[in-house]
């Protein structure tokens, strides 16, 4: 039998990796395999786009849909499996080089790490409603545990802070789906997205608001995200990175997709998550201007983007989506960016408080110009790549005529300008009391660097890769594509 | 005289309204009790009331455990299966999240000798 | 050499036209005043001592030029305004010159002179230029547009032009346009440093102003030029509004009709203060002034 | 090493004139999703891209002193960059993107100075950003009024999109040009910039403003008329603007007399000079968009003579306020020449080509008969004489005031070429100013489908309401000062040089160096007793502002209220609105 | 109280006068006589009131007497004025400004002394704190006696000053200019430590060009 290539590695791989951590700990490549799993991941779903593009994959477990399990590989959920195992590798790549603390370079994180991934791959994959919330507690408990992982007060506290409003944001979702199975008595998603219709209108509304409480919960959608600063403060910095980086991209496609997917005109949903988009989007700006932490800032600046991508993503048209996962992308990029940036700086400093980081950038001049850099690229400025995917979402708007989007949307992006260059300010005052001896540890910066040139790359040369977008946008949106392709198979 | 509830109706509406009791039991427990455990204990009430809902739900009066017996060839009259298999997966995972909790409890209140949810303030800032 | 002899004449001419129109303004003066006066000449008199003064301090080489550039200035000025009409002589180069560039020359020779002020490091000096300043900033802008209006009347910004198009009495734009020339008549009498807006060289005050360093021949020069420049304005206003000159008697008797009329509204009136003097041109000649531009360009009958 | 840097950074600067020297074919990049780079050179671009081949390399010249700075080079390279695109764009995503990356490189080198505070940098860095996303959202409205991004005229007039354009465009641009209500970043910036860069900002960056602006004129037909038809004899859109631009240059020119800072001084002069162009542009006759590039010219000469020249006093003294310097002729003579050349040009005196600018903006409104707006311009340019005297009066004349002031010496050479290349191009452009016309302005008004203004010679500035000539009038400037000095010896009698700066008149006393002499930072205050200047100067936007941020703030904080630390809140908070949204549900019969 | 040396007083001044007088026949160019006819015509009178002569210079100046019809006017500052009147007693500290001023004024410059204070101390002859006779202190061209004098008396003084400035005569600035270290010398016995600044008087000694 020929090795074939299929969505259930994405899945099965590293799960069969995380289990075997003992083996890699005896054989002395705990960090080689952390590294290496998501970079053949990668590999492999960037392989696979010209395959996708024309039909989804569909990987059958047991029985075929809608009785059975299976996983639903198209162009938007393999852009976000690509995404998750990008970002994987670059993490990895910075625990490896960078020399850190060893609370993150043993067994336990290793088998998180891999398991959050496993998660949010489970989560965009799946096809099957119940397999969603496995998946779902899968990355949520990983995540739990990261966030703990430094043992010490505020990381403690900021697990079980997550722990409970995970907890109770996933009996949201379970009810939800309890509620659905006992409407219809149908799992698989597109088998729902048939049946939902028939569904009393009441019934309809009561599990659309409970879907929408406990994914936005998880998706940090306002109002419902208070939790996040505290959760990003508390937690290591690059551990942070893959909750902004991985996570809430998971949370956030499967809200979308199970919108566009269950609602057979999204239209009715779009002011909703566009009016929760834009509230989280223009709150979370402007709370963040009094910051004084930066894992705060950096916090309320991931929420401030999120509401960007929901409300592009719930406005609904091919261009918004395209742009809105294009900006996914980005946001991945940059915050991992940022919080490694921030991680070094934690290091060096014991402290990420703006107080304590005046003049940082004479002392440690290469983090703080991707600091720079990457502050440029969240607030969209051309030649970096967040500027395109913006550029994109905002010509999406002016196309279908809707300006009050672009009105907020650059409002947001100037208060964010506000705290990001306040932020760079402090980081190049002359303060002669700054620690002035210059010291860059050379190989953590490769991850760093390399995101660096990734997102110029992106943002002069978008069209390389601009298929994927579009691609994805359409099979996002193509809800009869999908019930095509899953229930006609069937049949 | 309680012939009454076993038509599924009634059946389902005492079911609906215990598990919604237990819900908001639950609930309560997390929103009123500042001790750790109590907030997790209550998280597995209002899990536990969804686990009931759903089973209770899935299942009419009547309906037979839906395990291949020997010489059993009927399905009919067997209850759906597969509430039952997800509600058993979904006490699995809600078991190893409450494990996690209260392992993250015991230590924080080893770290800190407090297990005073409201007096968790470490992460307080600007 | 036609150009050397006219301007040779032109200097002269508005040398001696200075000199005299100032001596009669002193004995205007002194009869007002109930007295008998100086000469006629006693211009020429204070003007020679001064350039045939032995001794001359200086206070560094931007102080000795400061003159030097005022005089330029002045000749440059009497140069580029045309004294009579329709005739070869008494042109000077004005038809390379129009009406704006004349304005701006007429104070490029206080602005020079005000660095040598500035130069001698005398505080009282520079009190004496800002004063002018300021009181150049009040009076520039209703001068200007009274003269606007002018141009905008003929639409163009050549002297020669508009003088040309005024050919006989009831052409004069002081007729045709009378409401411009009551715009710039105040202002012209402050350009010409006369009372009442004459406290820019307050000589209790501000220990005579600009010229409170200067001394000597550059003194003399100072005062040549400014006769110079006195009698360039008074043709400059002459030509503009009252139809230029044939020849040099209707010349002069114009010029000095005009002179009479400023001297006498300068001898009745009080020194201003300089913010007075600045608040008064903002508010009465440049009120005149955009009452005047809403009747010739906004209201239907306007042009 | 650190030559061969610095060569390669000179060569960097003269990247603009190399772009304008062999630009050839147009080139396009594909950015993605129909949206295609243009970039083209035209007439239009061409004098803006002129205005920086000269100006980058002066600029870059001074920055070569000392040990190289290895950032503020590359991000001068980066500006100049992000400038050269914004000029040779043909469409507006390419004109944006060159607009951003000038903005934030602009924004980093302004913080390597060491003088930059915290309200300076982020005003700079909020007003530009704010300019450019209302330029990008122009662009976007222009988007979906064309359905392409190519910069071309737009032919559907009806409707509010054209106005929010014009709006949104014109706001954008004239933030960049710093005018009134929104000029708040210009001193701060110019003030706080490494004063090398100073001159860059304000000679070369407000220009882009200028660019833009006259970019906007040509989207709409027939210029401004095309927007809201015509007033009098000119565009009533343009009415509008020359009256924004005239306000401008009025207030900035009493507040730049009441400055006690050379730079800040400067700064506010560059928004009053600026004013001019917008009122020109305003105009938009033929006559007035040539006075309006004329004058972008030769403030752009000005400017970067004078901040240049500005930043030579600083670096040899260490003083900037006009109170610690004086009578600096005698040790730094070049650049007094260069200050006095400056000013000369800057108030718009003959025969520099300052004049000619004034006088072909002055022309057009007699010819648009807009005489109220002469006026008030008027007002601004004779203002600007005490500004432009208290500059050369202060540094230069009056007495001494600081040890520094006493013991300093001529700025170094590379401050002093450019100093002289400057002088000389502003001379020569002075007496030449129908080179100026027919070679640089022409083709541009051209291009612009407006009617050349044309210049019978050199020398000659001609116009239809009649024009001067540079040459005669020089000439004979030149040799009646000649004269006059010649005929000054001839007379008897020896001249005396004052034993001692202190030997003045002064009332019989015998003044001693702790008598007040200097009159440097006092001057103009007096002016404030002036009622109109008095109000004008009591009132300022920075309130505004600051209100505007205190409220921000206050939001935020109000809002961060939200963010609580304690876990059952925010469990409280999802429960409620939760069953609040059920409740709108259940209300509203089940429909989401 | 006066360091005595060959001559006192008044005598001093005499002699002074009588050389001068010599020279009176020494023949002066056409153009001296010229220039000093063109000079003759036209004095700028310091406006300094050093004492209760000053009183007499106001109706000397107004419309009753106008000196202005000889071509008799003030000047505010010493760099435009020809002439210094010293107009009556004389204080040791208004003395220091007076010769600060006549040192400040641009040659030819001439000196007025007005009253019997400012020839030979008058009423004023024991006062402990005005001087005696000016013209130890300043070249004086023109007495003019009284106490005071009268405008009338004013003006034939200028006449006098203006008909010997006519005949092109050598006035005092260059007998100041020629006995500076005498007239020096008297002045800082007077004034002592209040003596004006070196550079005020240097340029004398060196020839009169600093």
């Amino acid at each position: 039998m020929a090795f074939q290539l299929t969505p259930v590695w994405f899945i099965a791989l590293p799960l069969l990796v995380a289990f075997a951590a003992p083996l890699w700990v005896r054989l002395g490549l705990l960090m080689s395999m952390l590294f290496a799993t998501p970079l053949v991941l990668f590999g492999l779903a960037v392989s696979l786009f010209p395959a996708v593009g024309d039909a989804p994959l569909l990987e059958t477990i047991v029985i075929a849909p809608p009785l059975g399990i299976h996983l639903h590989l198209d162009s938007a959920s393999l852009l976000m499996v690509a995404l998750f195992n990008l970002a994987g590798v670059l993490f990895a790549s910075f625990l490896w080089l960078g020399d850190t603390e060893p609370h993150l370079r043993g067994r336990g994180p290793f088998v998180l790490i891999l398991l959050l991934i496993t998660g949010c791959t489970g989560l965009v994959l799946t096809g099957d409603l119940f397999n969603l919330y496995v998946f779902l507690e899968i990355a949520g408990v990983s995540a739990y545990a990261l966030s703990a992982l430094r043992r010490d007060k505020t990381a403690l506290e900021a697990g079980l802070k997550y722990l409970i409003i995970g907890s109770v944001a996933a009996i949201f979702i379970l009810l939800a789906i309890v509620l659905l199975y006992l409407e219809t008595g149908q799992l698989n998603l597109a088998a729902l997205a048939r049946d939902f219709g028939d569904i009393p209108a009441a019934m309809q509304g009561l599990i659309g608001l409970l879907l929408l409480v406990g994914l936005g919960v998880k998706a940090e959608l306002f109002p419902f995200n208070v939790w996040v600063p505290d959760i990003y403060r508390g937690s290591d910095p690059a551990v942070t990175s893959l909750f902004s980086g991985i996570l809430v991209k998971a949370f956030l496609f499967v809200l979308f997709h199970l919108v566009f997917l269950l609602l057979a005109d999204p239209a009715v949903a779009r002011a909703w998550l566009m009016a929760l988009g834009a509230l989280t989007m223009l709150v979370a700006e402007l709370v963040a201007l009094r910051q004084q932490d930066m894992r705060r800032m950096l916090a309320y600046s991931s929420l401030g983007q999120v509401g960007l991508i929901t409300l592009a993503l719930g406005f609904a048209s091919e261009a918004t989506t395209a742009g809105a996962l294009f900006h996914m992308v980005n946001h991945t990029l940059v915050k991992m960016l940022l919080f490694f940036v921030a991680a070094l700086m934690l290091r060096r400093f014991l402290s990420l408080r703006l107080a304590d980081l005046r003049g940082v950038g004479h002392a440690m001049p290469v983090a703080t110009a991707l600091f720079v850099l990457g502050s440029l690229a969240v607030l969209g400025l051309p030649p970096l790549s967040g500027f395109v995917s913006k550029l994109c979402i905002l010509k999406g708007f002016a196309e279908a005529q809707a300006f009050w989007p672009i009105a907020l949307i650059l409002l947001a992006a100037l208060i964010e300008a506000g705290y990001y260059f306040r932020w760079i300010k402090v980081f190049y005052d002359s303060d002669p009391a700054a620690p002035q001896c210059r010291s860059d540890d050379g190989p953590a910066y490769l991850p760093l660097v390399l995101i660096a040139g990734l997102l110029l790359l992106l943002g002069v040369a978008p069209f390389l890769i601009e298929d994927w977008f579009v691609q994805a946008a359409r099979a996002l949106l193509g809800r009869g594509t999908i019930l095509e392709s899953v229930l006609g198979v069937q049949s | 005289m309680l012939e009454f509830l076993d038509s599924p109706r009634v059946l389902h509406g005492i079911y609906i309204l215990g598990s919604l009791t237990l819900f908001f039991i639950g609930l309560y427990g997390l929103l009123a009790k500042r001790h750790l455990l109590k907030a997790l204990i209550g998280i597995a009430v209002m899990e536990l009331s969804v686990y009931l809902l759903f089973i209770a739900l899935a299942t009419s009066p009547g309906e037979t455990a839906p395990i291949l017996a020997d010489g059993l060839i009927d399905f009919t009259g067997m209850a759906d299966p597969i509430p039952q298999a997800l509600t058993l997966t979904a006490i699995v995972i809600g078991m190893a999240v409450l494990a996690l909790g209260v392992s993250l409890a015991i230590q924080y209140h080893r770290l800190t000798g407090n297990s005073d949810m409201r007096a968790m303030t470490e992460l307080k800032d600007s | 050499m036609h150009a050397i002899v006219d301007s040779l004449a032109m200097i002269g001419i508005s040398y001696v036209m200075g000199f005299l129109f100032y001596g009669f303004y002193r004995q205007f003066n002194a009869r007002v005043q109930r007295r008998w006066g100086p000469s006629l000449w006693q211009n020429f008199f204070d003007n020679m001592k001064f350039l045939l003064k032995t001794e001359t301090l200086t206070h560094g080489p931007m102080f000795f030029l400061g003159p030097m550039i005022i005089a330029a200035g002045a000749i440059t000025t009497v140069l580029f305004v045309p004294f009579l009409k329709d005739s070869d002589w008494l042109q000077g180069f004005s038809e390379h010159g129009n009406l704006i560039l004349i304005i701006y020359l007429l104070v490029v020779g206080p602005l020079g002179n005000a660095l040598a002020v500035g130069s001698s490091g005398n505080p009282f000096g520079v009190m004496g230029v800002t004063r002018g300043l300021t009181r150049l900033m009040g009076l520039e802008v209703p001068f200007f547009l009274g003269l606007a209006l002018v141009m905008l009347q003929h639409e163009t910004t050549s002297v020669h032009a508009i003088m040309a198009a005024q050919d006989g009495l009831a052409q004069w734009n002081l007729f045709t346009n009378p409401i411009a020339f009551i715009v710039i008549l105040l202002p012209f009498i402050a350009s010409q440093n006369a009372s009442p807006f004459d406290v820019v060289g307050a000589p209790v005050e501000v220990y005579a102003g600009p010229r409170v360093e200067f001394g000597g021949r550059l003194l003399g020069l100072l005062m040549t030029q400014n006769m110079m420049m006195t009698v360039a304005k008074l043709v400059l206003v002459v030509d503009l509004f009252m139809g230029g000159a044939g020849n040099v008697p209707i010349l002069i008797l114009k010029a000095f009709s005009l002179f009479l009329l400023t001297a006498s509204i300068s001898l009745v009136f009080p020194r201003l203060k300089t913010e007075q003097t600045v608040d008064f041109f903002w508010k009465v000649p440049l009120g005149l002034g955009v009452l005047g531009v809403i009747a010739t360009v906004w209201l239907p009958w306007g042009a | 090493m650190s030559l061969m840097i610095k060569i390669l950074f000179l060569a960097v600067s003269l990247s603009p004139a190399l772009t304008l020297s062999t630009w050839g074919e147009s080139l396009a990049w594909p950015l993605f999703g129909g949206i295609e780079l243009l970039f083209d050179l035209n007439p239009i671009s061409a004098f803006f891209l002129l205005l920086l081949a000269l100006g980058a390399p002066l600029v870059a010249l001074p920055m070569l002193r000392g040990a190289p700075d290895r950032p503020a080079y590359a991000l001068y390279a980066l500006l100049l960059l992000g400038m050269q695109l914004l000029l040779l764009a043909g469409d507006f995503i390419g004109f944006f993107v060159g607009w951003e990356i000038m903005t934030w490189s602009s924004y980093l080198l302004l913080l390597r100075s060491s003088r930059t505070d915290l309200e300076g940098a982020q005003s700079y860095i909020l007003f530009n950003l704010a300019s450019a996303f209302l330029l990008l959202a122009g662009i976007l409205v222009f988007h979906s009024l064309t359905g392409d991004f190519r910069i071309q005229a737009i032919d559907q007039l009806g409707g509010p999109e054209p106005l929010a354009l014009a709006v949104l465009f014109g706001l954008a641009f004239l933030i960049k040009v710093g005018t009134l209500p929104l000029h708040l970043w210009v001193p701060r910036a110019y003030d706080q910039a490494p004063d090398i860069f100073s001159a860059f900002l304000s000679a070369l960056m407000s220009k882009m403003g200028v660019y833009g602006l006259i970019l906007l004129a040509t989207l709409f037909p027939e210029a401004l008329s095309g927007l809201l038809g015509r007033l009098l004899n000119g565009p009533a859109a343009g009415y509008i603007l020359a009256w924004i631009g005239v306000i401008t240059s009025i207030v900035a020119t009493f507040k730049a007399i009441s400055q006690e800072d050379m730079k800040r001084l400067l700064a506010y002069s560059s928004i009053a000079q600026v004013g001019y162009i917008t009122t020109a542009i305003g105009v938009g006759s033929s006559l007035a968009i040539g006075g309006a590039l004329f004058q972008a010219l030769v403030h752009t000469l000005v400017k970067l003579l004078l901040f240049i020249t500005v930043a030579g006093i600083i670096l040899q003294t260490g003083r900037r306020r006009f109170n610690d310097l004086g009578h600096l002729i005698d040790r730094m003579p070049i650049s007094f020449l260069a200050v006095l050349i400056g000013i000369i040009g800057l108030a718009g005196m003959p025969p520099l080509p300052g004049f000619a600018a004034k006088y072909l903006i002055f022309v057009s409104l007699i010819d648009a008969r807009w005489l109220l707006l002469l006026a008030a311009m008027l007002l601004s340019s004779t203002a600007a004489f005490i500004y432009c005297y208290k500059l050369i009066y202060a540094p230069f004349l009056g007495h001494a005031n600081s040890p520094e002031a006493k013991t300093a010496t001529e700025a170094p050479w590379p401050y002093l070429v450019p100093q002289v290349i400057l002088m000389g191009l502003l001379v020569a452009l002075g007496i030449f100013p129908g080179f100026g016309i027919q070679f640089l302005i022409d083709p541009v008004l051209t291009a612009l489908g407006l009617a050349p203004i044309g210049a019978p010679s050199w020398g000659e500035l001609a116009t239809p309401y009649g024009g001067y000539d540079g040459v005669v009038l020089m000439t004979v400037f030149g040799t009646a000062f000649a004269l006059v000095t010649g005929g000054f010896f001839l007379l008897r009698g020896r001249m005396r040089r004052a034993g001692s700066p202190y030997d003045l008149s002064y009332a019989g006393e015998v003044p001693t160096a702790d008598t007040p002499l200097h009159y440097g930072a006092g001057m103009g205050r007096e002016l404030r007793r002036i009622p109109l200047i008095g109000w004008i100067l009591l009132h300022t936007t920075t309130g505004f502002l600051t209100g505007l941020t205190r409220q921000s703030l206050a939001a935020a904080g109000l809002l961060g209220g939200f963010y609580g630390r304690n876990p059952q809140t925010w469990i409280l908070l999802a429960v409620l609105l939760f069953a609040l949204a059920l409740t709108l549900v259940t209300l509203t019969g089940g429909a989401l | 109280m006066y360091h005595k040396s060959e001559c006192e007083g008044f005598q001093c001044e005499q002699r002074m006068l009588e050389e001068s007088l010599g020279q009176e026949n020494a023949q002066t160019g056409l153009v001296d006589r010229l220039v000093g006819w063109l000079r003759q015509r036209s004095l700028f009178v310091l406006a300094y009131g050093t004492g209760c002569g000053a009183i007499e210079m106001r109706p000397l100046m107004t419309s009753r007497f106008d000196a202005e019809r000889f071509g008799i006017i003030g000047a505010p500052t010493p760099r435009q004025a020809d002439v210094l009147v010293i107009s009556g007693y004389l204080a040791l500290k208004t003395l220091k400004r007076v010769i600060r001023s006549y040192e400040q004024m641009q040659e030819p410059k001439y000196v007025i002394a007005l009253g019997s204070c400012a020839i030979n101390g008058g009423m004023y002859w024991d006062s402990y704190n005005t001087i005696k006779q000016l013209d130890h202190y300043l070249p004086v061209d023109m007495y003019i006696n009284g106490c005071m004098p009268r405008p009338e008396a004013l003006i034939e003084g200028f006449a006098a000053l203006q008909k010997k400035i006519g005949r092109g005569e050598p006035s005092g600035f260059k007998r100041y200019r020629e006995n500076i270290d005498w007239y020096k010398a008297n002045q800082r016995r007077v004034l002592g430590e209040n003596m004006p600044p070196d550079y005020t008087y240097d340029w004398y000694h060196a020839g009169g060009v600093a």
